[in-house]
C-alpha cells in the first residue's frame, strides 16, 4: 500500500517541482531584462501603478541575488501563497483572482468529466454489442473526439444560444445580478452553465465511448470469457464481467486524459466568456499579465495532480488486483 | 507464481500447418486494406484535404490577409466561404490554413513521434535503471497539462513561426506514445530473435532499428497518426487563444479572429464554422483511418 | 455409449479457402471410458475437442452428427448448445491458469455462473466444499481472487468448477501441458479419480504426450491430418499398434533408459500434410514406408480386431 | 571447458528493486568439449537462467562462469563479446520466436556474415552455408529464401544449429530446443546434437524431460528451486538416484510400458533395502550445506534429511 502510493506521490511531487521550475525558468531564459520587457508590454495606463509594480517585480525577482537564492525565494513566496499582483486587475493579488475563478472551472469540469466518462463508457459497451451499433456509434465518437473544443463551443453558442435563443451564449450569470443565494441567481447560473458544460461533455464523450468499445472487445476475447462461454453462461453475465474489467483501464485513461479535458475547459470558457481559469488566462495573455498567467498555470497543475491522486485511490479501491498486491497476499 | 515460466506446448501452434501459407503477409494486409471502408474513406478525405492545401494556394489571386472585398459577405459564387469583417476572402484563408494544419501535424506529430519512440524503445529494450528513469520522466511530462504548459511557453516567446510552434507541441505531447512504444518494445525484446541478434554480435541500436521497430511498424504508424491529430488540435487551441505563430494563416487563427471581432454576436457563421469543420474532418478522418488500419493489421478485430 | 460421433466435419475458413481440420471422424466413447486423444499439431485433435463443446468464430460446421447419451447435440447452433454445456458436456480448458475472471472472488464467480445456469448455489455449496477438499484445497479459496492462488491451485479449482454439475462428458484439453512433471502426475491422477467417483461419466483427455495418456487412459485414439488413424485400448496402442504412423511415432520417442549410443532412434521423415488442399487418399501416404497405389484411396476406419480400429490398408 | 563456479543469480523485483528473488544459488558444474551435459529441472528451477548467464544475456550475481579460463562476466565492450560469441552460441526453445517473422529465415545466416565474415566472398559464403546445412541434413533449396512461417519447427531449429556451425563454435547452449517440435520429428534434432558432440562440441542441454536428457547426455545435473541437488555421470544418476527430489521426478515421468505405480514401487523397494547411513544423510536440525557430497566416483548429491519430503 505504502509503496504504491509512495511511488505515485513521488511522481506527482516531481511533476510539481518541474512545473514550478518551468515557471521560474522561462522568464529568465528570455533575452533581455524580463522586468522591463514585461512592463513595457503591459498595458498600464496608471503611472503610479507602473512604479509600484516595478518595485514589486524587483523585489520578487531579486535579479541581483545569486540564481539559487532567486530560486529559493521563488519557492518561499509560493508557499506563502504569494503569486504576485495582477497587472490586468491591479492591484488585486493573483491568488485572489484565481480563487475566485476556481469554483467556476470546477463547476464545469467535475460534472462534465464524470458524466462524459460514465455515459461514454455505457455507449461504448453498447456499441460492442452489434455490428450495426458499432458502425453508428463509432463514427460519431470519432467525429466528436476530433472536434476542437472551442469549435463545438462556438457551434453551440451560435445555434442554441444566439439563433435559437434557448440559452445565454456568454457570461457566467446575468449581467444585472450579484452573486447571492437566491433562486434567480442560481437559475441564471445554471442557464449560463449549461452550454459550456454540454460542449465539454460532448467532446469528451466520444473518446470514452471509443476507448470502452475497444477495451470490451478485448475483454470479450479473453480467456475467462471463453471459459464462461464454454460453460454456457448467458451473454449477459459475460458482458457484465467484460464491462467491469474494461472499466479499470478506462479509469487509468481518465488520469491520462485529464490534462486534455482541462485544456478543453479553458478554451470553452474563453468562447463563453465564462469566468473560470480559462477566462483568466485569456485576460492574462491579452494584457501581458505574466503573474496571472503563471499563477493560473500552477493552479491548473496542482488541480490535475490532485485529480490524478484521487483517481489512483479510486483505482486501488476498485481493482482487487492492486488491493491484493498491496496486501502482499499474492503467492 | 509457480507457473511463471510455462512449459513448451506444441498445441499453441496454429491448427493450420504452417507449410500451407505461401502468400506473403503483406499482400494479405493489402487485400484487407482495400476492402476496409473505414480505411478507404478516411484516407480519401485526408488526401483530398492535403491535395487542396498543396495545390490550390498558388492559383489564388489574393493572400489570406489581403483586404480587398466588401466585408462580411455571406458565401457566394465569388467568395465561396464569404468574407471577414475586413473584406478578407475566407476561402483563401481556409486553404492556407489547411496547409499550416498539415504542416503542424506532420512536424509536431513527427517530433513527438521521434522523441516518444526513442524514449520508448530505449526504455523497453534496455530495461533496468534506464527504464526506471525514463519512465519517471515520461510520467512527469504525462501528468503536466500540455496545453497549459504551451500557453506559458508561447506567451513568453515574442514572435515565432509554425515550425517553432510544432517544436513546442512535439516536445510536450510525446509521453503517451513513449509509454505505448515502451510496452510493445518490451514484449518484443523478450522474443528469442532479439536474443539471437545479440548472440550474432549485433549492436543494440541496430537491433532496435532493424529487428524490433520493423516488427511494430503498423503500430508505430498508428501512433504517429494519433500524434498528428493531437498536434493539430493543440495548435488550433494555441492559435485560438492568440498565442499562435505570428506569420501565416491557420484554421485556429481564423476562429480566433472570428471570436475577437464578434462573429458570434453578428451571426457571421461562415467565419467560424468552416475552419472548425476543416480540423474536425481532417483529424476525424485520420482517426477513422486508424481504426481501419487496426482492423487490417489485427485479425481479431477484423471479425467484428 | 456416452458419446457417438459420426462423420463429423469442421473446417476453418481462411482467405485461401477451407482448412479441413477435422475431416469425418466416426467413433464412440463408452460409459466410464477415459479416452486419450493423441496427435501432433495439425492433427485435428483440438478442433475435435472444441467442436464437442463450442465452435470458435473461425470454425465452420460442415456435416456429421454428435450424440450424447442418445440426444443429438446441435453443435452448429451456438445458442442451442448452451443447454448441453456445463450440465452435460464440460471442459477443462488448456488455459486453466487464466480461465477465471481476475476481478471476481472465485466463490462469487461460481455462484453467479451457477445461478445464470438456473442452478441454486446453495444446493451445490456443500458438494463444492467436499470436492475442493478432495483436491486438497482449503474452502477459503472461494473468498480469494484468482491472483492469490498459485498455478497449481488455479488448475485444481478450475477442475472442480468444470465438473461441479456432473457432466456426462468431460473434455480435458491439454490440461497438463503447461505443468511440471510432478504436478502433471497429480492432475492426471485427479482426472481418474473424478471418473471413479462418477463426477463425470466419461472423459476425453486431449494431449500431445502419448506416454501421459498411457498412464491414465482406458483407450487411446490417435489422429493424423484431420482424420482418425487408430483407436484401441491404451495397452494395445502402446504394445501392438497397427497403424504405421502410430508405430513410427512410438519408435521415435525416447524412453527413460534409452540412450543414443545404445539405440539410435529416428523420427518420421517429412511433415504433416497441409489441410487446405489435402492429398487424395491416406494422408499419411507421403511419409509412410508401406504406401502403395492402394493408399491413393482413403482407407476406412474399421475394426480389425475387437475394439481395435485402424484406418490403414496395410494393417493386418 | 565451460565452467560454472558457485554461480548465483539474484533478480531484483518490484519498484526500485525493493525485493529480491534468488533464481540460482551456488551452482557448480562444467561442460567439457565433446560432452553433453543435460541440465534437468522444472519450470522456475533456474535452468534457463543458467543457460542465459552462460550466453551473457543475463548477468551473474555471484560466482563466475569461465570459458576456457576466461571469466565471462569480465568481457567488456562490443569486440570482446563478439569474440566470445564466436565460441559460444545458443539455440532456444521456440523456433518460431527465434526468427524475426518479417524477414526471410536465412537472415540468421546473413547476420553472422555481416558481423563476422564481411570479407568472405558471396560465392564462398554460399558454399559455407551449404556445407553447414548439409551437416544438419537440410536441403538448401528447401530452406533458403523462405519465410519462417513457410518452414517447419524442425527445419527452423536445424537452421539455427547450422548458424552456430558457421561460427565454428566450441560450446552450445541448447535451451529446450526440441520441446516445441512435433513428436515425430523431435528425435532427429536430438540426434543432430549428438552428432555435433561427436564433432567435439560441448553442449549444455537444458530440458525438463528426463527421457531426452538421458538419451544424449554424458553428465546430468538435476536442479531444484535454483539449487543443484544431484549431478554426475548420466548412467549413475539415472540408475541410482539418491536425492528425494530426483526420485520424485523419476516417479512422475510418464513412461511407456511402465505405469507410475510400478516405478514408484521399484524406487520404494530400493530405498527400503538400503538401510545404511550415508555421508549425505543429515541429522535432524542440521542445515543443508551447498557443497555436494560424493556418492560414488563421478556422482554427487546435495545432503538431505533422510525422511525429507520434497
Amino acid at each position: 500500500m505504502r509503496k504504491y502510493f509512495g511511488r505515485k506521490i513521488f511522481v506527482y511531487a516531481l511533476t510539481f517541482f518541474a512545473a514550478v521550475t518551468i515557471n521560474w525558468m522561462i522568464p529568465r531564459l528570455m533575452p533581455g531584462d524580463p522586468i522591463k520587457s514585461r512592463l513595457a508590454r503591459a498595458s498600464l495606463n496608471d503611472a503610479g501603478a507602473a512604479e509600484a509594480l516595478y518595485g514589486y517585480f524587483n523585489k520578487m525577482f531579486g535579479l541581483d541575488l545569486p540564481l539559487w537564492q532567486q530560486y529559493l525565494n521563488f519557492w518561499v513566496s509560493l508557499f506563502q501563497g504569494d503569486l504576485g499582483i495582477s497587472i490586468w486587475n491591479f492591484p488585486t493579488p493573483v491568488i485572489d483572482l484565481i480563487l475566485g475563478a476556481v469554483p467556476y472551472s470546477l463547476g464545469l469540469l467535475l460534472p462534465s468529466i464524470i458524466l462524459s466518462w460514465l455515459v461514454g463508457n455505457w455507449f461504448g459497451a453498447y456499441a460492442a454489442r452489434s455490428k450495426w451499433l458499432d458502425n453508428t456509434i463509432l463514427p460519431i465518437g470519432y467525429i466528436l473526439t476530433a472536434t476542437p473544443y472551442m469549435w463545438l463551443a462556438l457551434l453551440l453558442a451560435w445555434s442554441l444560444g444566439i439563433v435559437a435563443g434557448l440559452f445565454p451564449a456568454a457570461g457566467s450569470y446575468g449581467l444585472s445580478l450579484q452573486p447571492a443565494f437566491t433562486w434567480t441567481f442560481i437559475s441564471s447560473l445554471l442557464e449560463h452553465w449549461f452550454l459550456p458544460f454540454l460542449s465539454l461533455f460532448l467532446v469528451a464523450l466520444g473518446g470514452w465511448a471509443i476507448g470502452m468499445r475497444n477495451m470490451i472487445i478485448y475483454e470479450l476475447e479473453s480467456e475467462y470469457s471463453n471459459y464462461l462461454q464454454a460453460l454456457g453462461a448467458p451473454r449477459r453475465l459475460i458482458r457484465k464481467y467484460a464491462f467491469r474489467n474494461a472499466m479499470l483501464p478506462q479509469l487509468t485513461g481518465l488520469a491520462v486524459q485529464l490534462g486534455t479535458v482541462v485544456a478543453g475547459a479553458l478554451l470553452t470558457e474563453i468562447v463563453f466568456s465564462y469566468q473560470g481559469l480559462g477566462y483568466l488566462i485569456l485576460q492574462a495573455i491579452q494584457n501581458q499579465d505574466f503573474f496571472l498567467l503563471q499563477g493560473t498555470f500552477l493552479f491548473i497543475v496542482i488541480g490535475v495532480l490532485i485529480a490524478n491522486f484521487i483517481i489512483d485511490i479510486v483505482y486501488a479501491l476498485v481493482d482487487p488486483r492492486v488491493r491484493v498486491q498491496m496486501q502482499g497476499g499474492a503467492k | 507464481m509457480t507457473a511463471a515460466q510455462p512449459l513448451p506446448d506444441p498445441t499453441t501452434a496454429p491448427e493450420e500447418p504452417a507449410v500451407a501459407t505461401p502468400k506473403a503477409p503483406r499482400l494479405e494486409a493489402l487485400y484487407f486494406a482495400l476492402r476496409n471502408p473505414k480505411l478507404v474513406v478516411g484516407l480519401s478525405i485526408v488526401l483530398l484535404f492535403l491535395l487542396v492545401g498543396l495545390v490550390v494556394p498558388p492559383f489564388l489571386e489574393h493572400t489570406p490577409g489581403e483586404r480587398y472585398a466588401p466585408p462580411l459577405l455571406p458565401p457566394s459564387a465569388e467568395h465561396w466561404f464569404g468574407t471577414t469583417q475586413f473584406g478578407q476572402d475566407l476561402f483563401t484563408q481556409f486553404v492556407y490554413g489547411i496547409r499550416s494544419t498539415f504542416l503542424v501535424g506532420f512536424l509536431g506529430g513527427g517530433i513527438a513521434a521521434v522523441i516518444g519512440m526513442t524514449i520508448g524503445f530505449v526504455a523497453g529494450y534496455k530495461g533496468g535503471w534506464i527504464d526506471e528513469v525514463l519512465n519517471m520522466l515520461t510520467n512527469v511530462v504525462l501528468v503536466l497539462p500540455t496545453l497549459a504548459v504551451l500557453f506559458i511557453i508561447a506567451a513568453y516567446v515574442d514572435s515565432y513561426g509554425v515550425v517553432t510552434q510544432s517544436f513546442f507541441i512535439g516536445m510536450t505531447s510525446w509521453p503517451w506514445a513513449a509509454r505505448a512504444v515502451r510496452s510493445q518494445a518490451l514484449s518484443l525484446s523478450s522474443r528469442d530473435f532479439v536474443d539471437l541478434a545479440r548472440l550474432s554480435g549485433v549492436r543494440p541500436w541496430k537491433i532496435i532499428v532493424r529487428d524490433i521497430a520493423p516488427n511494430m511498424s503498423s503500430y508505430l504508424f498508428m501512433t504517429f497518426i494519433l500524434l498528428f491529430g493531437g498536434a493539430v488540435l493543440a495548435a488550433a487551441g494555441l492559435d485560438f487563444v492568440g498565442l499562435g505563430p505570428n506569420d501565416g494563416m491557420s484554421l485556429g487563427l481564423i476562429m480566433h479572429q472570428a471570436v475577437k471581432w464578434g462573429a458570434l454576436q453578428l451571426g457571421v457563421w461562415w467565419w467560424f464554422v468552416p475552419p472548425g469543420l476543416g480540423i474536425t474532418a481532417i483529424v476525424g478522418s485520420m482517426y477513422v483511418m486508424n481504426v481501419g488500419l487496426d482492423e487490417v493489421f489485427n485479425p481479431k478485430l477484423r471479425e467484428m | 455409449m456416452t458419446l457417438e460421433v459420426s462423420d463429423l466435419r469442421v473446417y476453418y475458413r481462411t482467405l485461401r479457402g477451407d482448412v479441413r481440420a477435422l475431416d469425418g471422424p466416426t467413433f464412440t466413447v463408452a460409459d466410464g471410458e477415459i479416452m486419450g486423444l493423441a496427435g501432433e499439431s495439425g492433427s485435428g485433435k483440438s478442433t475435435l475437442s472444441k467442436s464437442l463443446i463450442r465452435l470458435d468464430g473461425r470454425m465452420r460446421y460442415i456435416g456429421g452428427s454428435v450424440t450424447l447419451d442418445g440426444d443429438e447435440m446441435p453443435i452448429w447452433d451456438d445458442r442451442a448448445m448452451d443447454e448441453f454445456r456445463y450440465k452435460r458436456v464440460s471442459i477443462i480448458p488448456q488455459y486453466a491458469m487464466s480461465a477465471m475472471n481476475p476481478t471476481r472472488k472465485i466463490g462469487k464467480m461460481i455462484a453467479e455462473l451457477l445461478e445464470s445456469r438456473g442452478v441454486r448455489f446453495r444446493d451445490v455449496r456443500d458438494e463444492l466444499h467436499r470436492r475442493l477438499e478432495l483436491v486438497e484445497l482449503e474452502r477459503d479459496v472461494l473468498d480469494r481472487y484468482p491472483l492469490e492462488l498459485s498455478g497449481g491451485m488455479k488448475q485444481r479449482t478450475v477442475m472442480v468448477i468444470s465438473t461441479l454439475l456432473n457432466p456426462s462428458l468431460l473434455i480435458a484439453d491439454e490440461v497438463t501441458s503447461a505443468l511440471d512433471v510432478s504436478t502433471q502426475r497429480a492432475v492426471a491422477e485427479t482426472l481418474v479419480e473424478f471418473r471413479d467417483r462418477e463426477f463425470v461419466k466419461s472423459m476425453i483427455v486431449v494431449t500431445h504426450d502419448i506416454s501421459l495418456v498411457y498412464q491414465i487412459a482406458d483407450t487411446i485414439m490417435v489422429m493424423y491430418g484431420g482424420r482418425l488413424a487408430e483407436k484401441a485400448s491404451a495397452k494395445t496402442i502402446i504394445e501392438m499398434p497397427k497403424h504405421p504412423y502410430t508405430k513410427m511415432l512410438l519408435d521415435s520417442l525416447p524412453e527413460v533408459g534409452v540412450k543414443y549410443e545404445d539405440k539410435r532412434l529416428s523420427g518420421i521423415p517429412g511433415s504433416p500434410p497441409g489441410l487446405l488442399n489435402p492429398p487424395q487418399g491416406c494422408r499419411f501416404r507421403d511419409r509412410c514406408p508401406l504406401a502403395d497405389k492402394q493408399c491413393l484411396e482413403q482407407p476406412p476406419f474399421v475394426e480389425v480386431e475387437s475394439d481395435h480400429h485402424v484406418a490403414c490398408w496395410k494393417a493386418e | 571447458m565451460l565452467k560454472f563456479d558457485r554461480v548465483t543469480k539474484v533478480y531484483k523485483v518490484g519498484a526500485f528493486g525493493g525485493g529480491e528473488f534468488t533464481a540460482v544459488r551456488d551452482a557448480s558444474f562444467e561442460v567439457r568439449p565433446g560432452e553433453v551435459v543435460s541440465l534437468i529441472g522444472e519450470s522456475g528451477s533456474g535452468k534457463s537462467t543458467l543457460g542465459k548467464m552462460a550466453l551473457r544475456i543475463a548477468s551473474v550475481s555471484k560466482g563466475k562462469i569461465t570459458c576456457d579460463g576466461i571469466d565471462v562476466s569480465t568481457l567488456r565492450g562490443h569486440r570482446a563479446l563478439k569474440d566470445y560469441y564466436r565460441k559460444v552460441q545458443g539455440v532456444f526453445q521456440d523456433p518460431f520466436s527465434s526468427y524475426n517473422p518479417i524477414f526471410k529465415a536465412d537472415r540468421v545466416f546473413s547476420m553472422i556474415r555481416e558481423e563476422y565474415y564481411p570479407e568472405v566472398s558471396q560465392s564462398e559464403w554460399q558454399d559455407r552455408v551449404a556445407e553447414a546445412l548439409k551437416v544438419v541434413r537440410l536441403d538448401p533449396n528447401q530452406v533458403l529464401g523462405k519465410y519462417p512461417h513457410q518452414l517447419s519447427g524442425g527445419q527452423l531449429q536445424r537452421m539455427l544449429l547450422a548458424r552456430a556451425l558457421l561460427l565454428d563454435i566450441d560450446y552450445l547452449v541448447a535451451d529446450e530446443v526440441i520441446s516445441m517440435l512435433d513428436a515425430s520429428t523431435r528425435i532427429d534434432v536430438l540426434n543432430l546434437l549428438a552428432d555435433l558432440k561427436a564433432r567435439g562440441m560441448g553442449i549444455l542441454f537444458v530440458t525438463h524431460d528426463l527421457a531426452l536428457g538421458n538419451y544424449i547426455s554424458d553428465q546430468t545435473v538435476i536442479l531444484y528451486k535454483g539449487e543443484i541437488v544431484e549431478r554426475g555421470v548420466t548412467e549413475k544418476v539415472f540408475s541410482d538416484p539418491r536425492h528425494p527430489y530426483t526420485k520424485k521426478l523419476f516417479a512422475s515421468v510418464p513412461q511407456f510400458h511402465k505405469k507410475w505405480e510400478e516405478v514408484e514401487a521399484e524406487l520404494r523397494a530400493k530405498e527400503a533395502a538400503d538401510t545404511s547411513t550415508h555421508p549425505y544423510h543429515l541429522e535432524e536440525g542440521q542445515e543443508v550445506p551447498s557443497e555436494l557430497v560424493q556418492v560414488s566416483e563421478g556422482h554427487y548429491v546435495q545432503p538431505f534429511h533422510r525422511r525429507a519430503a520434497v
